[in-house]
């Protein structure tokens, strides 16, 4: 066997977490990462364990068909929310996304702990500001998202093509519902 | 979260509406969408907001407290079916039926979002469906200090040893001094001209340092009574204070 | 690839702990795990993993010719504390010299890290036992201290006479080498 893919093959077994490319050359000290690392691929095709790659990170993982036999309980590692389950795909389809925007798609105020959660599951982080009126902060998905469920990159999102092709995607056209008559809301509203 | 608002008997004495069950008007607002259609592009807008008025209407009717922006939503959506069956206003921007599509849009989003969540969720997860290395050696970095010290470092080093650990030894400066010893040696060298009585400064040395000279100077005098003593010159004065002669004996 | 060892493998795997034959046919519910070990261990012959057998418990390792490779050596430049180089300086120009001897000839005692720290760096090395009383481990210099300090033999090192016409034997001078580095004075205060 290969003396490189042995030793990358040794390196990611050992790694407690997933390793880009550049982390790997540096613990094997060579060049030809990237073509060991397809090889190596290969050969745990079909096995119990497989390779994966996730937001350019490598990791040995057991095979999705023997989940049956590895779970210990029902129970879900982190039980979300609806709340917390809607704005986990609002950042990661429309990252960078604000505050405001989150709350805007989803029609109603997200609570302080939403995102708070998100991050403390570490799925979810800042990623700066938006330039423009009250620079608002943004937030984005992180690479432990991806490789928690299973994502080769953003684009294996479900659906996001499709949801793009729709417009779904597109920046959300804010204050539709200021659209109309301001006057005649109000006038409305005491008359009710 | 849920409360299924069609299956609600509305107008049953018994009945407890809890608006809390829903995540505001947009989420009421799409639960009412989706019961109509399962293709949000294809709902009527104008029954949704007959459908969303009169389940409104209903909890009213049980006198629940019923939030604002419940209400908001209502007047908004009563207003835009007003908009949409009155004659065109060719003026008004933009149109009502493009606020319908962007609401019909709004929904769609929103329920697209939770279906992509749900997706999500149920995509095989680590620690759930796969599970990475149970115990991992991990891998380790271990620092190395890499010593620096130049040759200079080194013999300096070396140096400071030695010097540290020589013994003791005092030196002094050489300093503008004329000994005993010399002034006597020179004194006695130039008493061959001193036949006549002559003044002592005579005997001194020509120098621009004027501690030497001090030196030379009472070196000289100490030297002149040795002299003296020896019996080899004459010292006198005439009065305290005036200069010191000297003759040759 | 056989199902039973695909389900072994991924349980091995997946375990934090060494597991029993009995252990592993409970979680994949089949008889036969033996042969299957069996087999397992022949497919990861030779590869960066390999499984292997701990007093009747089953676990996968990492290939013990490659343990270097997971611990990853980073260089940092320190400087030499003046303790350690004046240690030094004393066994190249006393060499073969004991623990002794150095502390005789810098009049300070020297701490236990010091001669390490030459050692470790590669300068000094042990050179025997003198006969004697106590029979003292002697301290010599290496090639590497002769190649790092530019000197062909310890021959080139200055002598005495050197070091006095370069004032680096003049008492009074002592405070320019004090001002050469604050930090390794500081350091030998830590040290000593």
């Amino acid at each position: 066997m290969d003396e490189l893919v042995r030793a990358i093959e040794a390196t990611l077994f050992a790694s407690a977490t997933p390793l880009s490319v550049e982390e790997i050359a540096e613990h094997v000290g060579e060049a030809g990462v990237e073509v060991a690392l397809g090889k190596l691929a290969v050969d745990y095709e079909g096995r119990g364990i497989e390779l994966v790659e996730r937001g350019g990170r490598w990791h040995f993982q057991t095979a999705p068909d023997l989940a049956h036999l590895l779970r210990r309980t029902r129970e879900e590692p982190r039980r979300l929310s609806r709340a917390a389950t809607e704005t986990l795909a609002i950042v990661a389809y429309h990252e960078p996304v604000s505050r405001a925007e989150i709350e805007a798609i989803r029609g109603v105020q997200i609570s302080k702990g939403t995102l708070d959660v998100l991050m403390e599951a570490g799925w979810v982080r800042t990623a700066g500001r938006r330039e423009g009126p009250g620079r608002p902060l943004l937030y984005a998905t992180t690479p432990e998202f991806l490789t928690h469920f299973g994502l080769s990159s953003r684009r294996d999102l479900p659906g996001i093509d499709d949801l793009k092709a729709a417009g779904l995607l597109d920046p959300l056209d804010e204050g539709i519902f200021q659209a109309l008559n301001q006057e005649q809301l109000e006038s409305e509203e005491q008359e009710d | 979260m849920g409360v299924e608002p069609l299956d609600f008997p509305v107008g049953s004495d018994e009945l407890t509406l809890n608006l809390d069950g829903w995540e505001g008007p947009l989420d009421l607002l799409l639960s009412l969408a989706r019961a109509q259609k399962v293709d949000l592009a294809q709902i009527s807008i104008l029954e949704l907001v007959d459908q969303y008025t009169t389940y409104i209407a209903g909890a009213r009717a049980l006198k629940l407290e019923i939030a604002a922006d419940y209400l908001v939503m209502a007047a908004w959506l009563a207003y835009l079916k007003s908009c949409l069956l009155l004659p065109k206003d060719p003026q008004a921007d933009p149109s009502p039926e493009e606020v319908a599509l962007r609401l019909q849009m709004r929904l769609q989003r929103l329920d697209a979002m939770r279906e992509t969540g749900a997706r999500l969720l149920g995509r095989d997860r680590v620690g759930r469906d796969v599970f990475v290395r149970g115990a991992p050696e991990g891998l380790r970095l271990v620092r190395k200090s890499a010593w620096q010290a130049s040759a200079f470092d080194l013999f300096a080093a070396y140096g400071i040893v030695k010097a540290r650990t020589q013994p003791p030894m005092h030196v002094v400066h050489a300093r503008s001094v004329m000994t005993l010893d010399e002034a006597i040696e020179r004194v006695s060298r130039m008493l061959g001209l001193a036949i006549e009585w002559l003044d002592i400064e005579a005997f001194l040395p020509v120098t621009d340092d004027p501690l030497f000279r001090r030196s030379a100077l009472a070196s000289s005098f100490v030297a002149a009574l040795e002299l003296a003593r020896r019996g080899r010159l004459d010292i006198a004065q005439e009065e305290p204070f005036a200069p010191l002669k000297v003759r040759s004996a």
